[in-house]
């Protein structure tokens, strides 16, 4: 655990920084993805940047709006560094729609552009993997075994290790095999991954939010992200085989 | 890649995904969290762990408790009348503990009532004129808590409080006692 | 087999033994018990664990302890006067504290004393008309208990004396301590 | 846990039963290795059977011996059906010092009649594992795992069900590869086999008994023998060479 960063008088919060190292390495991953799959590598860049910054707000803005009294008496409080007032579903909603919007108007192929974002995708599940590896969150159940971290009075998984290796996995998969066949096959092989590797990890997590019945709900909802992609997978398979390749 | 090939074979392709679905969904469910399971942690009837702690009425109808013996070595041997072989250890149980009592050894031989009569346990003490308390486990309390299997059973507890011998079945022989209590009695109290 | 080709070249039998008895010794190694850690659990400045409980002098002497406050929603605020954002924040926590103190809230400014001087904290609070308790964390206790990392620092504890936010930095807004103690300050006491 | 078989009025202990029929079972095996070693099976297991009553008798005797007190003046009790009075140093070196005699008297050739035994030793180290199972000794760590048993009050390692898959897997290495090749190789191969298993899973045990420093004592045992059975095994071959096969 290593929370923050202190670099000289400046005390950095690791975990956001990881972050934002992910951001750009998988910016760069996805602009060379983009040159080789024949995309504007400035336009790719700029939808990826566009969906994040507006991700983030949507993020604010959201949680603003479920405090909607406190907020309104303090607008102010909307620009602020706090990053635990941030609501991830309304961030992810906005992110994708802008980008969406933005491709589209930018006639951005859907399936190639998607592909070329593929290893963003996997850099970030590393990177937030190492962000809660720094502070500490997304902690492991108690378990004795060798290679059990000491963590929070108890030993765990190491259940952020265990995120890491799988999203280095995912990605190393996607490198060697994801990168032919038909237009999408990559993101969705990505996302396959990453969904699969959710599933089956989430149950050495101590922290898992839980819902009625005591499912696991990354877990379910990883259970659904896949099935949608092995889906999509075939359909777009089958859409892509006349003309064989890209389309 | 191997999956392309199934992709392309819609004959394939979904029993492959049903089979992975199946899987993530049977794992999902294997791996559900016991939302009840924040009990408070009990003391367990095996070699290593806190003898559960019991509080009995004793013959004269006094109330005595396991953790009033902290300190000392404490034979709780659960018997009933009816029990052959429970009759017959008493008696090593006896000696034994004319013998060492002076040493910190004490014996609650916790009559099983539940499944015995109270009448039969008072005159088969009287008999055999057992100095050792008697404690009535009427509710079936005790039986439970060190999940009693067969008649009888002697758990030995040292002087901290850990079940250092669990004697299923008998009779038990006054050297068989000796031997699992004299290292015990040895540490400091 | 083809363990018993290896058998019949010593060059590659000697080595290929070494090898299986160094992944054994070091697993051996890495598996050993800690004989020292049946330490008591303890609380942990985390989102869902129990807030670790302390009791430091206020400024008028007196020993206050955050268990004295279960049942309500504490904001735990670690300070010092010479850090800006603190400073910035104190306005915030006091009008949040004016505001609902009547509803169950309390807020307990910890200086932490080690790293401040005890006569620019008193001014301080002066200056600013601070009704809240400060309290004085002179052994730098809380802030190593609570693993102070930057200043400031403030843990939200609901009325159950689970730690419900941690917001590391500042300066915090009456907004943002709102949000994070309106669905606490909701909760039946 | 299933510590005792309720069989109408009869109350068996099922840890010794399982014990029992390991014995029966491991017997007839090894008498069938016998046969096809060119070995007289009764003799072998005579051998056998001499070994484990010799072993009950020195480790009850041992048993006594370190209380020598209390059973001087009770000398019956030796004479005792109590499970918790036996003492496994003393009855290892007496069965293995009585069937080593018997073995010289007989002339059996020590080698094959090793292999012969192989087996057996397969078989009780299984049974052992069910024995534990049913009597909840030889627990294991606590850990949350999606397979972990619930046993004495907490979430643990099923380490009795790892013992025994090792104890199958390693008499299935045995049964396809080490009823061929020198003389003595069956054996070691067994050997080798259970002592690595038992280093690797003792790590998963919560009952180990250490050494000082935390050493667990079983894991440092099992590399000693599995040292003897790698040289051993180096040896034996060696001797086997020139004549190929069996001596």
């Amino acid at each position: 655990m290593l929370p923050t960063l202190q670099i000289g008088p400046l005390a950095m919060p690791t975990g956001p920084l990881l972050l934002l190292l992910g951001v750009w390495l998988g910016t760069w991953l996805a602009e060379r993805e983009a040159d080789r799959l024949g995309l504007n590598r400035d336009t790719v860049s700029a939808l990826a940047l566009l969906g994040l910054i507006v991700g983030l707000v949507g993020a604010r803005l959201g949680y603003a709006a479920r405090y909607s009294e406190a907020y309104a008496a303090d607008p102010l409080s909307l620009i602020s560094n706090n990053l635990a007032t941030f609501s991830l579903p309304e961030g992810l909603a906005a992110g994708l729609l802008a980008a969406t919007l933005y491709g589209r108007r930018q006639g951005l192929p859907l399936r190639r552009t998607l592909d070329a974002l593929a290893p963003l995708a996997g850099v970030l599940s590393g990177a937030a993997a190492l962000a809660q590896l720094a502070s500490g969150d997304g902690f492991g159940a108690p378990a004795q075994l060798p290679w059990s971290l000491y963590l929070w009075d108890d030993y765990r998984h190491p259940s952020q290790l265990y995120a890491l290796l799988a999203a280095l996995g995912v990605f190393g998969l996607w490198w060697r095999w994801g990168r032919a066949g038909f237009a999408g096959f990559g993101f969705l092989l990505m996302i396959a991954g990453l969904a699969a590797t959710t599933v089956f990890l989430e149950a050495f997590r101590g922290d898992s939010l839980l819902l009625t019945g005591g499912w696991r709900s990354a877990q379910v909802g990883g259970l659904i992200v896949l099935a949608a992609a092995l889906v999509w997978m075939r359909r777009w398979a089958e859409s892509a085989q006349p003309g064989q390749s890209r389309t | 890649m191997p999956v392309r090939s199934l992709l392309l074979d819609p004959r394939r392709w979904w029993p492959f995904t049903a089979i992975v679905l199946l899987v993530g969904g049977l794992w999902t469910l294997g791996s559900r969290v016991a939302t009840t399971d924040e009990a408070p942690r009990q003391a367990n009837p095996h070699e290593g762990f806190p003898a559960p702690d019991f509080a009995l009425e004793n013959l004269s109808g006094e109330t005595v408790a396991l953790a009033d013996y902290r300190g000392q070595v404490v034979i709780v041997n659960l018997w009933a009348s009816w029990c052959g072989p429970c009759r017959a250890e008493m008696p090593a149980l006896q000696n034994v503990y004319d013998d060492l009592a002076a040493d910190g050894l004490v014996v609650l031989g916790v009559n099983s009532t539940a499944q015995d009569s109270e009448a039969a346990a008072r005159s088969f003490v009287a008999e055999n004129a057992l100095t050792f308390p008697i404690l009535l486990d009427r509710a079936d309390d005790v039986s439970q808590t060190y999940r009693l299997r067969s008649l009888p059973s002697t758990f030995i507890v040292d002087r901290s409080g850990l079940i250092r011998a669990v004697l299923i079945g008998g009779p038990l022989s006054e050297a068989v006692l000796r031997s699992k209590i004299e290292d015990l009695l040895a540490d400091a109290p």
